[in-house]
């Protein structure tokens, strides 16, 4: 069996009492008892310190550009799809530059696991507004406040039509684990939003703000109920629901290629194949 | 006997339907077929033309003067009156244009009645206007009348022998109704012996060269004129293993690629110049994460959209120097859709060998036109698989995916096949792919991606061709697309001057300079003129810059059409002083 | 009076029988019936066939690049926003190429008229799927159909609270018109969807096909509740609704950037400032 | 007098709150002073140092040579044991270092004890060591204490005082405890009669330099080293009247930018090399449309994310053929912060006289490099309304956006201001803005837009600026952030070598060759050697591109970290060939 030390890779280089570290405890937990070896797996990540991610778990990684974690997964997944692909981004990763990735790959519904530390704010590059930054908050660059209306990443996933959309708090470990091990079982593409504190930039979204309003859906929410998931997806404020806000089971885009059917691209022969008989069409 | 024959109509009359049937009829029949096209940025009317050249010798550009005109609208007679040879003839249809035209040089055949006649439908006017301009010629029908049979099978025989009988009542009118037909008869018994060719645009050869080239993953946004790489590969992705996926946009597109890459596979993405631009940050990555990727970047009349449809040479210094940061990159640029097949295939080759990107740098005109031959040589694709897999990856004793190497090349690792971990970062890292800030890793990662690869690349890339005379006057430079034409134009002007022509296929990096001695070639010369499809030179500014040689003349043209030989002789013998 | 002949540009490129025609109608009679002049309002729009669309009326233009429509209005109407603002594309341009700056925009509430001439196809490219194309539906590039799930603008525009999210259909003329003027008259952001045939490369959603299945929102429908929104956004297939499916009206960001509050920026001197001032900052 | 002071520490510790505080406090005090600073990509923790110089002397950039060390975490003092000079003190708190150092060189005061003691709080340890490296350099407090009141002056009167008091009480045990200080007392009275100046960094120039220059409309996505533009327009918007909008992405903030200019008011982006990579596509639409946009490019070492808080110039020929298509543009790079005020003004001018993109090319080294100067000369700042407006509009018989005009600039008319439309297009159009598709209408479009600005744009680029022996041997050359630097190293050649420094700080197009001689100089001198901060050597190959001019040798340094004066002149002693 593989263990949660198995996982430790690099020292994180995140201020101290940073939310990143419960949520990186928590997902090496959850690996250890899904019991996905290092090796199996690989992580891809955009920039920023949600993206530092991948080098402090020990697995096959891909640190791309920022917001740009999507395609590169789902390249990665199409050419292999035995591979499990796990995308990690920050909400202005994700949600700002990436946007239009994320929503084409909940349409496209191939199988990545999307995790967004959703800190409400651009961290690594010291404090600007993110998407999901609360309206009138100022920052440096905006002297007057945010104006733009938060973004909902929740609502937007039941728009799209996203196989798997929810919600969880690194503060509440316990329940994370269990939607991190949720979203790897499901078989569609996943996007697990984080709340996760900025001890640093983002002194309104702290533990304490999250604590006193998160709590956890219970089976009273139907997540395959569409316009009841889009109305509980709108709940935010006072009450913030976690948990899975909205499910669809539908086939997932790598086994509706005729193609990878066959095998994974990356087993079919690494050879030239012959091209003289369609050369043959051209007389 | 080589004659030109122009197809001139609006988009959606189906010139195209003519041209291409006309091209593969003379190839089939053993002809020299060259041909290119002409289109607007729309889906249905404007003017368009579709231009053949068809000879018994061997053709590589299309000449200016047309001596078959096949006007479809009434814009293509006034339009090209000019252009018309002497021994020119027009073919229309006067109730179509609502126009009639008197004089020996016109021939009205009721296309659409024909085809009601005798094939029972109008629609087929374009078979009887294809038989017209065989009958014109002299020649026979028996290839058309195949051709029909193949092209029409999943219609029926219906279908069939309609279209056969618009053909035939086309060529009979053309008989019939061309007594002066300067071409009447010259073609009997010509095809005796003659062997079929196959015609091929640069479009479908650098698709072909893809899939010989062990493609599997080709991500792309639709975008003149790269488009027909990504169709003509999907059409062929389930008989060879590759997935095609048209991505939301051209960010996606690069990245997806190198997703593919990084899992194991030869990844490929299309563009032209913006949607390029909009990879460049991507290339960059490729650049870091020396993932492997081949780019077909087909290039068209910009700034932006430019001239859609149109050719140009305009994006040489774009992709030189393309991506931020410091990284090494190859770029060819095909002159025939041979070449195209090769370097494309060889471009995967030497992208998984450097791990590097590996551009082919194309434009509208090789894209679209056709070129015959008696076959292509695939004896000289090779593919040697550059990744260490299966068990050959676990067997190793330890794995970092940067490890500094005595040639700056880490083996490409497999994710999953082995316990080894695959890591990379666009961040600068270290030999193990993990983020770093000292100066003295990164040093040493610049010297292991850029300084040990560059000789070793530049070691890949062919020389030049050097053709016509052995001791010029003048040298005649160009590259890509420009080889037929300027092949064309050395020759005529062979008859005047000790003239020959250094064309460059692979263009970055340059060959070593005394590699194939071209430079003192330049230097030997008396004249030096540099023709390109640009504005402002690009390539000559490049040669300058790596080698510090100045072209004594060139010649450009940027209007976005591409260099015809007569004009272009035209234009260089203006260019060359008298000595 | 300004007449719908006034409007009248170059003559379209478009294919005989195209429903942008349609469309080029309805919104000449629109803005002469609102009495807007051609100098009085700039269109913005990027690549495709839509894209021409402000070419054939005679008013300010900036045809700009593929899918980057939105930004160019935006910057646009910041700098003067006592112009009327009208943004034009493609389905392709704006839902795929340019799907973030949709999603930004929508969250911006900039005061910009969009209209998707959403035709289902890639048009000018010669018809690839576009983002709002139909599962299965075969093209040159996707021989084997398309798989990724059809997009649905109406929800994503309910999901992003845009101000104004409505549908129109060439073929219906009158309903379009009002609906332009609708969106005009508005006060945010606003997107009408245009159902648009493209006779040549969408074989399937014709002038026919539409026709059978649309039908005009009557007022039972109430585009001020957005969880009814969605829900009337999620209908598609047997029955299209056209008309206003979401509204919701609030500040647009014009007013709530402080500075634009005196005069908008391109009334304000066309001189240098005298930095001497906050120079000494810097002793 | 000339002293370096080097603060070390981790992210978050106050290092550049020191440095800014001292940096400011010498300033004012009179002395001359260059900063530059050192840090990581992460918020807290890692290590990091900000690094003064402070001089009776101009000085122009960093000594390799630390003479005061304040060592905030355990790593600083091992870390540069080698980088300090004989005289050099050491200044910590063994308390937060957990660690005591022996020998006359390490003074050592309880900075957060005596910050608890005196200020009454721990977090005001950094304003002990501030006083305590007054006390160390024998400096008085005054500057000090008045620069506390107003840094606080929010915060109220017992925030002061109690800061007042830790100052004094760090300054007070320096002055005990630092006896063997060899820096004690040496400064006193030196300060009389001595001017002010200000301290300001480039980055701040920049944004200053925008605003002068009439900078309306600033959007841009953040991006290490350029977000401090973006912040400091910011928080000058509604003084000055300008909206600053943070776009979803670079794509984004450039388009925005382009809609904003062609409604009529002047418009900047600014990003670094990744992100411009996403702008490229917009850069050649502001190329075909003739809209004005000033760019701000901070370069930083790539490729990809690279090292993204450390220095280079590795973009210089990225930016000169960024873009699809063929179009002009200006690309300045200033040497020194008051160069980034007059030149990014004056790129707005030539943005909008020729309606072009132009750049404003700097890096992390500039950005946040301080300079002391007595002041800035505001009056070269011009402005000229090149636009058409309200009733000069209205007043126009006729108005064609893209006009054909004998220099080739068509007015821009203000959309709205008039009946007359302004119309554009990224299509190749004609001169109401309507889409071609003939070669004529091209080829006058590029005439108009290339060929007939271009000689026209060159005349407005300044010279060189040539600088020491008037008839070199050596000549060194370089361009942007580097010209402190090289100016500094070609002073000490000097006692040595008949040198001279040739600096360019518009890069692009080159100033023409023979305006200023520049050419022939490098001709004529025995040496050329051309310095620059990146890996291939991007300028010299600029040079030879555009000029075919070979430099005998060259330095490059691209391991991120900026040239520093001791460094730089041994390698060039090394280059130098003995005559
Ligand atoms: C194309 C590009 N633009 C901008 C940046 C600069 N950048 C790095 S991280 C970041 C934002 C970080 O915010 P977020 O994604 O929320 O991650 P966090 O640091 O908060 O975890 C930005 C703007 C970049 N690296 N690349
Ligand atoms: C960056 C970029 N990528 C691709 C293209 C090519 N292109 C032009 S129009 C178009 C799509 C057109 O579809 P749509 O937006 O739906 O407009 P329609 O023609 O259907 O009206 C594409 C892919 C381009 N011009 N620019
Ligand atoms: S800046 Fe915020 S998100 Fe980044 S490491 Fe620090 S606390 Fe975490
Ligand atoms: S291709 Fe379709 S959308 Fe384009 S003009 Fe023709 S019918 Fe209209
Ligand atoms: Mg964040
Ligand atoms: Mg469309």
């Amino acid at each position: 069996m593989v263990t949660a030390k198995e996982y430790e890779g690099q020292v994180p280089a995140w201020c101290p009492g940073c939310g990143n570290f419960a949520i990186l405890t928590t997902f090496r937990e959850a690996m250890a008892e899904l019991g996905i070896e290092p090796h199996q797996f690989t992580m891809v990540s955009g920039i920023g310190q949600a993206s530092k991610f991948p080098h402090y778990i020990r697995c096959n990684t891909f640190n791309g550009l920022h917001g740009r974690t999507l395609p590169v997964a789902t390249g990665l997944r199409l050419a292999n799809h035995e591979m499990l692909v796990i995308a990690v981004a920050g909400d202005g990763d994700c949600y700002g530059e990436g946007g239009n990735h994320l929503a084409h790959t909940m349409r496209r519904n191939v199988n990545v696991k999307l995790f967004v530390h959703d800190n409400q704010i651009y961290g690594l590059t010291k404090g600007q507004a993110s998407p999901t930054t609360g309206e009138g908050t100022k920052t440096k660059n905006m002297p007057a406040g945010v104006i733009s209306e938060q973004l909902n990443p929740m609502a937007l996933a039941v728009a799209l039509d996203c196989s798997f959309a929810a919600r969880g708090f690194a503060g509440d470990g316990e329940h994370l684990k269990g939607l991190i091990k949720e979203a790897v079982k499901h078989k569609g593409f996943t996007l697990v939003d984080i709340l996760q504190p900025c001890v640093t930039f983002n002194k309104v979204n702290t533990y304490e703000w999250y604590g006193k309003r998160v709590y956890r859906l219970g089976p009273e929410h139907d997540p395959t109920d569409r316009s009841a998931a889009f109305t509980k997806a709108l709940e935010w404020g006072d009450r913030i629901p976690l948990g899975v806000i909205y499910r669809r089971q539908r086939p997932i885009y790598e086994e509706q290629v005729p193609v990878l059917a066959r095998s994974p691209l990356v087993r079919m022969p690494a050879a030239a194949p012959d091209i003289g008989p369609v050369l043959r069409e051209f007389f | 006997m080589d004659y030109t024959i122009r197809i001139g109509g609006a988009a959606g009359q189906g010139i195209q339907t003519i041209g291409e049937t006309l091209g593969r009829v003379f190839a089939r029949t053993g002809y020299f077929v060259f041909t290119h096209q002409d289109y607007e940025s729309r889906v249905r009317g404007g003017h368009n033309y579709y231009q053949i050249r068809v000879s018994t010798q061997p053709v590589y550009a299309s000449r200016d003067g047309i001596d078959i005109l096949v006007a479809l609208d009434s814009e293509t007679i006034p339009r090209y009156e000019k252009e018309r040879t002497k021994r020119a003839q027009v073919v229309y249809d006067s109730s179509a244009l609502k126009k009639t035209y008197e004089g020996p040089a016109f021939v009205d055949i009721p296309f659409a009645r024909l085809a009601k006649e005798h094939g029972g439908s109008p629609i087929m006017a374009n078979t009887v206007a294809t038989g017209a301009v065989l009958g014109m010629l002299g020649m026979q029908l028996d290839a058309l009348l195949a051709l029909i049979a193949e092209t029409f099978s999943k219609k029926g025989d219906a279908v069939i022998s309609a279209n056969r009988k618009a053909a035939q009542a086309g060529h009979d009118r053309a008989v019939d109704q061309c007594v002066t037909c300067s071409f009447a008869g010259k073609q009997e018994g010509a095809t005796a012996g003659r062997k079929k060719r196959m015609l091929i645009a640069g479009i479908e050869t650098i698709a072909l060269g893809a899939i010989a080239g062990g493609c599997r993953f080709y991500a792309a946004y639709p975008m003149t004129p790269s488009t027909g790489v990504m169709n003509y590969i999907a059409s062929k992705a389930e008989q060879f293993g590759i997935v095609v996926e048209q991505a939301e946009d051209e960010i996606a597109a690069i990245n997806m690629a190198l997703g593919a890459s990084f899992a194991g596979v030869r990844a490929m993405t299309g563009t032209s110049g913006g949607g390029f631009a909009l990879m460049v940050e991507g290339l960059s990555l490729a650049g870091i994460t020396e993932t492997p990727v081949v780019i077909a970047m087909g290039q068209r009349p910009g700034p932006a959209t430019g001239l859609p449809t149109r050719t140009e040479q305009g994006e040489l210094q774009f992709l030189v120097s393309a991506g931020h940061g410091e990284f090494p990159r190859i770029i060819f640029a095909p002159g025939t859709p041979a070449q195209a097949l090769h370097q494309t295939a060889r471009a995967f080759e030497l992208a998984e060998k450097y791990q590097i990107p590996v551009f082919i740098l194309f434009d509208q005109y090789l894209a679209d036109s056709q070129w015959t031959y008696e076959d292509l040589d695939l004896s000289r694709v090779k593919y040697t698989d550059y990744r260490v897999r299966g068990r050959a990856f676990s067997a190793l004793a330890q794995y970092r995916r940067h490890a500094y190497t005595a040639n700056g090349v880490t083996p490409l690792g497999v994710p999953g096949d082995a316990k080894h971990l695959v890591v990379t970062d666009s961040d600068e890292h270290d030999e193990a792919g993990h983020i770093i800030e000292d100066g003295e890793t990164r040093n040493r990662m610049v010297e292991k991606r850029l300084f040990k690869k560059l000789p070793r690349i530049q070691k890949e890339i062919a020389p030049p061709l050097f053709y016509g005379d052995p001791r010029p006057d003048v040298v005649i430079t160009g590259w890509g697309s420009t080889y037929g034409v300027l092949r064309e134009a050395v020759d005529e002007l062979s008859a005047t001057h000790a003239a020959a022509l250094l064309h460059f296929t692979e263009v970055y990096p340059l060959p070593a300079a005394d590699a194939s001695g071209y430079l003192s070639a330049l230097h030997k010369a008396g004249q030096t003129i540099c023709v390109e499809n640009n504005a402002t030179g690009q390539f000559e500014r490049l040669l300058r810059a790596e080698t510090g040689f100045e072209f004594s003349g060139h010649v450009r043209r940027y209007d976005g059409r591409p260099f015809t030989v007569d004009s272009l002789v035209k234009e260089l013998k203006g260019k060359i002083k008298k000595t």
